[in-house]
């Protein structure tokens, strides 16, 4: 074994240990289910209290961001250690001590485009899940075409004003900050122009309204900004703006390709760790022996596998430095696409059982409309294979 | 057979009336509104129905009934499920008059829209007449009926009931299943509605103790599928009109998105993927159409042999439908996942009406066996 | 029973028993191969006397061109009246007496586009199986680009004088005549100044070579014209040019039409009248239980008889005077690809048995790579759906 | 398992030398001429291979060989399957390499090329060990074995073979099987070489009588899968491997034809549904990727424990070849339909190979069993 073999397999041991004395038993082997999540905020209240205690254990050891330097409150893992830390977690059943679009997304902005000052005041609280933030992109009629972007911010000297509106907004209701796209040079051509914004929700004039989807009730919003002040400089010396002025596009492109990788993976529902063939085999025998239905299941199974193989080799290619870039469009595509797929044959397998709202498998009806949003959110399939074609592989421009 | 598929000159005006009306009196607006208002289907549209025939499109004329035939009942159905009207058509101008036939004067009921009727044959989440368990034990002169359906459509509403209960033999069995007549208000019949994604009305039957007489028996004691074949036959063939009617009205409003959705200053239809796309749908439809017209001709010229024609287009409007609900739902984009868009409402009636009456697997089954596999 | 019912009654009566009383027994169902095809020709050597006997008495009668007028030679029956003749020649197991490019493709051009002096020349040879014909649309390098035709014939007065090559030639090294696409006026636009010409194969300069396919031999050949003189009137009257000068490409697109009506439907092959499930239930026990296999056979026997029943309903409707026009491409694309996919699943059902080129199943594996140039040829896939989204569906152009 | 998938840097190293020696010796061009001349496999080649080590890959250094693992065999049956190379590799140095394990005398000639080995196991048209019936009854001190064997890859030609032959039980038990090390030119074996689409060398062998002793048995009598398992397993990876190679080799040739031919005044690779066409057939080779080196890192980390990943590969493998090359076709138009051009070649290599030890529908049963269905 070498020496790195051991360091990380005395790793292996140390985290297995840690994570099997600080969560609760009680939070282990659950379904995850959107009432479990802890998302934090300063709205926050706990479930329970063994969901405080993990979520305290997971934020003094740095877990809740383990990849995070440590000066901003990470683990400051490595990939290896952040993957074998991700083997164990499944392993003894844990669930994520905390999860936030903070973690996700603007995280991963800063420590790539932001400044000291931004990282300081931002970072720790996003670890600490005291501030729950809320992407605003997306705007009423622009769809795939994101850098059209229409709310605008104008230089009032020592703020921006800003106008518009957003839509598919997940959580704006609950945020208690928003990353937003914004114009800040209408003269200049589509993609300049734009710039990444961090906004207040607090601010006078920011409003909210939920969007009920086919599935029912969603965490999508509509944003409204109407004659919002955001200061130029908040305080500590942290700029409103991330990255360049009038060169958001960059920051948001960057986050999108993170956003790509995160979405493909991220199928998260009713199977929860079990197999499509143990679902299929607890339903009544004539669905398993029905060959239309076992042949897709054995595709998907097959497909599944392979997949989740190849987000693996992808993160690991991430982290070697070598980037991925617009490749992360192929995960976002198989991912999704998979992921629709997988929920037609649960629903096709279920039966008459699957067509109620809320029938003996709980919310998987809401659960299969809702993943036809997966292929539309964060870049359709279709814009994901354009991106493939043109970028990746090279194909010329009609 | 040597049956055109074509329209008759009857048939293009039946069509054509019954699409001017649907499009005044139940469009997908009016489903909404239902919906919203938590009700399976509107009483006042369906004697409207009743007015213009469509109660009696299987009723002879003798027996008060329009006598238009299982390719007519296919046309209104597809127009019906092109617009999502929500109606007791299927369950009781379809499947009850086809089983009732004789029985006069529920058939003048039917047809006068005074009486509605459910089908109440399946015990488990697949359709499966054969495995009926709820059992009918002979008590005396009588029947005592107990056990519990699921995924009885119109079950909540209904003012009678076709129930399949088994007399002899096991689980399994075809033969040893009676079908009775049961009106709805009868003691120790309960039953519960169920919230499907189609906001229609499907709801589990429990029966406990249910008393029957000879009278209520359909057909013969421990034949039901004597009567009850023809009745699903006519019912699987209508539902499969039905679905061809939801891919249409679902492609056709995706159809007009393309042409009129502009992104990254351009008309989306003009993107060559999503034409191909569209016309590959297309393409299927048609296929689709010709399975359904002939299962309608089927059932009109000779019904004994219809079974694998009938099978062939609930087999393919099934996989139509899926096919052009998802095309619609991803084609519209971000607007298509609203609840204030119409799509959706489109793709949750295809996946109920997928698994009503046998679902894919269970009818290409059907036709691999007439095939001789 | 209407009147018409009844003729049509007497009619199925009358013709079933002439084929049972024409058509030898020997020739009664057999596995139509290329081998038992009858083309006709000047070179045409019959394989045997019932063979013979049988196209003669077609002949006789004029069903060898069932629909075409009396007047050339054809039985002059009405669509109802041909549909009862297929019907009760596939009940009788008899092939059809002759096939020909001058019977699906000439014939039709003629009979729509053709001056009388025309007609009475070529047609009466077709229906007899005098002459064989093919047919030169496609060029080098032209791929589905049809109008592309580069072969030109310069005016000299009395004659053509034709230079060119053409490619995908089926059978030309047997045909007597082709009719081709050449370029009449090269400084018309690319569809403009196309005329469809009718050309003597014995002509001095005229030469051919066959085309080796991957799935082997095959009929198809290059043709090459070199310094072909075409007389502008072939004697009796007829014109070398069929339609008017320079609008070939309206003949040609009639014709494309027809073609696609015939080719989705004219998949010949292995199964006979032999179901899917038939086949499969004759090879090994597991090959029928593997679900995989069994989910696609099913789908197959659903889409294959939803697609025949498909064809009738176009034919009637082309018949009915509504025509078909553009759908036709909907029939092209539909019956080739649904070929491709039933030979796909013949070989995988087959195994390590379907791979040898003339392994258990005969000629099953050349049939196979064969069916990969049906959603090529007459046009591709690509092409079709082009047309179907555009003229059909109305999608507007980029 | 946190095995990386990621190449180190010797793997990369070694793909890329494999890469340029193959272009350089081995094009495809290689392997028409062989087919016009009707040979299956170059010597002269193949000695070079085992110079390069190739032969070896799986011999311990001990041994003579360069002990390289199972990744790096994938790496190189990738390479090879991309120019479609033809060697005996898969069958000698693969399987039969790891069949024989422990023999080092044989493992030496296998590495230096001096001794082919074909694998004979299946008797049926599909692929199923444990359904032997070829029988090696015992006489004397000794075995007399009579049967006929399919699709024996490399069979013709072949030094030597690995025959599995019934000892005791009945076809389709997986015991009482018995794996035989055969010379070729042993009396009473008659090989028949087949023509199959690949122009590779698949033989009949019939077995009339031959006689063996306990000196060719491998591993223990009864108990073929002992030592069987674990070949199959190195193959099935091998040629899950070799298709991945061939439906990227193919795909390359597709999206070069696509960047390079011009129709409509355009160049074709510009339309977009040909584009989402080329982007998808990438995804699913990335994926397949993915599968395939997982497979070489499982076999190589914890063979025993590698079944699923094994079977996962060549499952994957065998349907991404198969988009790859009729996606391929398609995309050629005319000019792919003809022999002189290369691509037809990957499609008939993947409609053999596809076949070969185990099909889709096996190898994804076995996955659906080791997740319990």
């Amino acid at each position: 074994m070498s020496d790195e073999a051991a360091r990380l397999a005395a790793f292996r041991k140390d985290i297995a240990a840690w994570i099997d004395e600080a969560c609760p038993a009680s939070l282990r082997g659950r379904a995850l289910g959107e009432d479990s999540i802890v998302w934090g905020g300063k709205g926050w209240a706990f479930a329970h209290a063994d969901q405080k205690d993990w979520f305290d254990a997971a934020v003094a050891k740095g877990m809740t961001a383990p990849m995070w330097p440590t000066e901003v409150g990470g683990a400051g893992l490595t990939r290896p250690e952040e993957k074998i830390y991700r083997e164990e977690m499944a392993r003894l059943n844990a669930p994520p001590p905390l999860e936030s679009f903070g973690l996700w997304m603007l995280g991963p902005a800063l420590l790539h485009f932001g400044t000291p000052e931004q990282k300081a005041m931002h970072l720790p609280p996003v670890v600490r899940g005291e501030i729950r933030w809320c992407q605003g992109y997306s705007e009423p009629g622009a769809g795939s075409d994101l850098a059209n972007v229409q709310t605008r911010a104008e230089d009032m000297g020592d703020h921006w004003l800003v106008n518009g509106q957003k839509i598919w907004t997940s959580y704006a209701d609950k945020a208690d900050w928003i990353f937003a796209l914004v114009r800040t040079d209408r003269s200049a051509p589509k993609h300049k122009g734009i710039s990444f914004m961090l906004i207040d929700m607090a601010s006078e004039g920011v409003t909210t309204r939920p969007i009920r989807l086919i599935s029912g009730k969603s965490p999508f919003c509509e944003t409204f900004f109407d004659n919002v002040k955001v200061p130029k400089d908040y305080g500590a010396g942290g700029s409103a703006i991330v990255g360049e002025l009038n060169r958001g596009w960059d920051v948001a492109k960057y986050l999108l390709t993170h956003e790509r990788e995160m979405i493909g993976g991220g199928a998260r529902g009713l199977l929860g760790g079990r197999s499509m063939g143990e679902f299929i085999g607890s339903l009544e025998e004539s669905v398993a022996q029905d060959p239309v239905i076992r042949a897709e299941a054995m595709a998907l199974e097959v497909d599944s596998l392979a997949f989740a193989l190849t987000m693996e080799r992808y993160k690991d290619r991430a982290e070697g430095g070598k980037g991925v870039g617009d490749a992360s469009a192929m995960l976002k595509y198989y991912g999704t696409e998979l992921n629709k797929r997988r929920y037609e044959l649960l629903m096709s397998a279920s039966g008459s059982a699957g067509v109620e709202w809320d029938g003996p498998h709980g919310s998987l009806a809401p659960e299969w409309l809702r993943t036809k949003a997966n292929s539309i959110e964060g870049g359709t399939s279709e814009v994901m294979l354009d991106i493939l074609s043109k970028r990746v592989l090279g194909m010329p421009s009609s | 057979m040597s049956l055109s598929l074509l329209e008759t000159e009857d048939e293009t005006m039946l069509r054509d009336a019954a699409r001017g009306w649907l499009a005044d009196n139940a469009p997908v607006a009016a489903l909404r509104k239902m919906r919203d208002a938590g009700q399976a289907f509107d009483t006042g549209l369906w004697r409207e129905m009743a007015a213009m025939g469509w109660s009696g499109v299987l009723v002879p004329e003798s027996s008060g009934g329009a006598g238009m035939g299982h390719r007519a009942a296919g046309i209104l159905a597809e127009e019906m499920g092109a617009v999502l009207a929500a109606s007791p058509y299927l369950s009781s101008a379809v499947i009850a008059a086809t089983a009732l036939q004789g029985a006069s004067e529920k058939l003048t009921a039917i047809a006068g829209g005074e009486l509605v009727y459910a089908l109440a044959v399946d015990e488990g989440t697949k359709h499966a007449p054969e495995r009926a368990r709820l059992h009918a034990d002979r008590i005396g002169n009588g029947f005592r009926l107990s056990g519990t359906k699921v995924f009885v459509a119109e079950g909540a509403s209904a003012d009678r009931v076709l129930v399949l209960a088994r007399t002899s033999g096991a689980a399994g069995d075809a033969l040893g299943l009676t079908l009775f007549d049961i009106d709805a208000g009868r003691a120790g019949l309960s039953r519960t509605a169920k919230a499907t994604v189609d906001s229609r009305d499907h709801a589990e039957l429990r029966l406990e103790g249910v008393e029957a007489t000879g009278e209520d028996v359909v057909g013969d004691v421990d034949n039901a599928m004597a009567v009850l074949a023809p009745a699903l036959r006519a019912g699987q063939a209508g539902v499969a009109a039905e679905m061809l009617g939801v891919a249409g009205g679902a492609a056709a409003m995706t159809l007009g998105y393309l042409k009129e959705r502009k992104q990254f200053d351009r008309t989306i239809g003009s993107f060559q993927a999503l034409q191909h796309r569209a016309a590959h749908l297309w393409s299927e439809l048609e296929v689709t159409a010709s399975a359904v017209a002939h299962a309608g001709r089927m059932l009109d010229a000779d019904p004994e042999a219809a079974e694998m024609a009938v099978s062939l287009a609930k087999a393919r409007a099934t996989k139509t439908a899926d096919l052009a609900v998802r095309e619609g739902v991803q084609m519209h984009g971000g607007i298509g996942m609203t609840d204030a868009y119409d799509i959706g409402f489109y793709m949750k009636r295809a996946r109920v009406a997928a698994e009503w009456l046998g679902d894919y697997g269970y009818h290409a089954a059907k036709v691999a066996a007439a095939r001789g596999f």
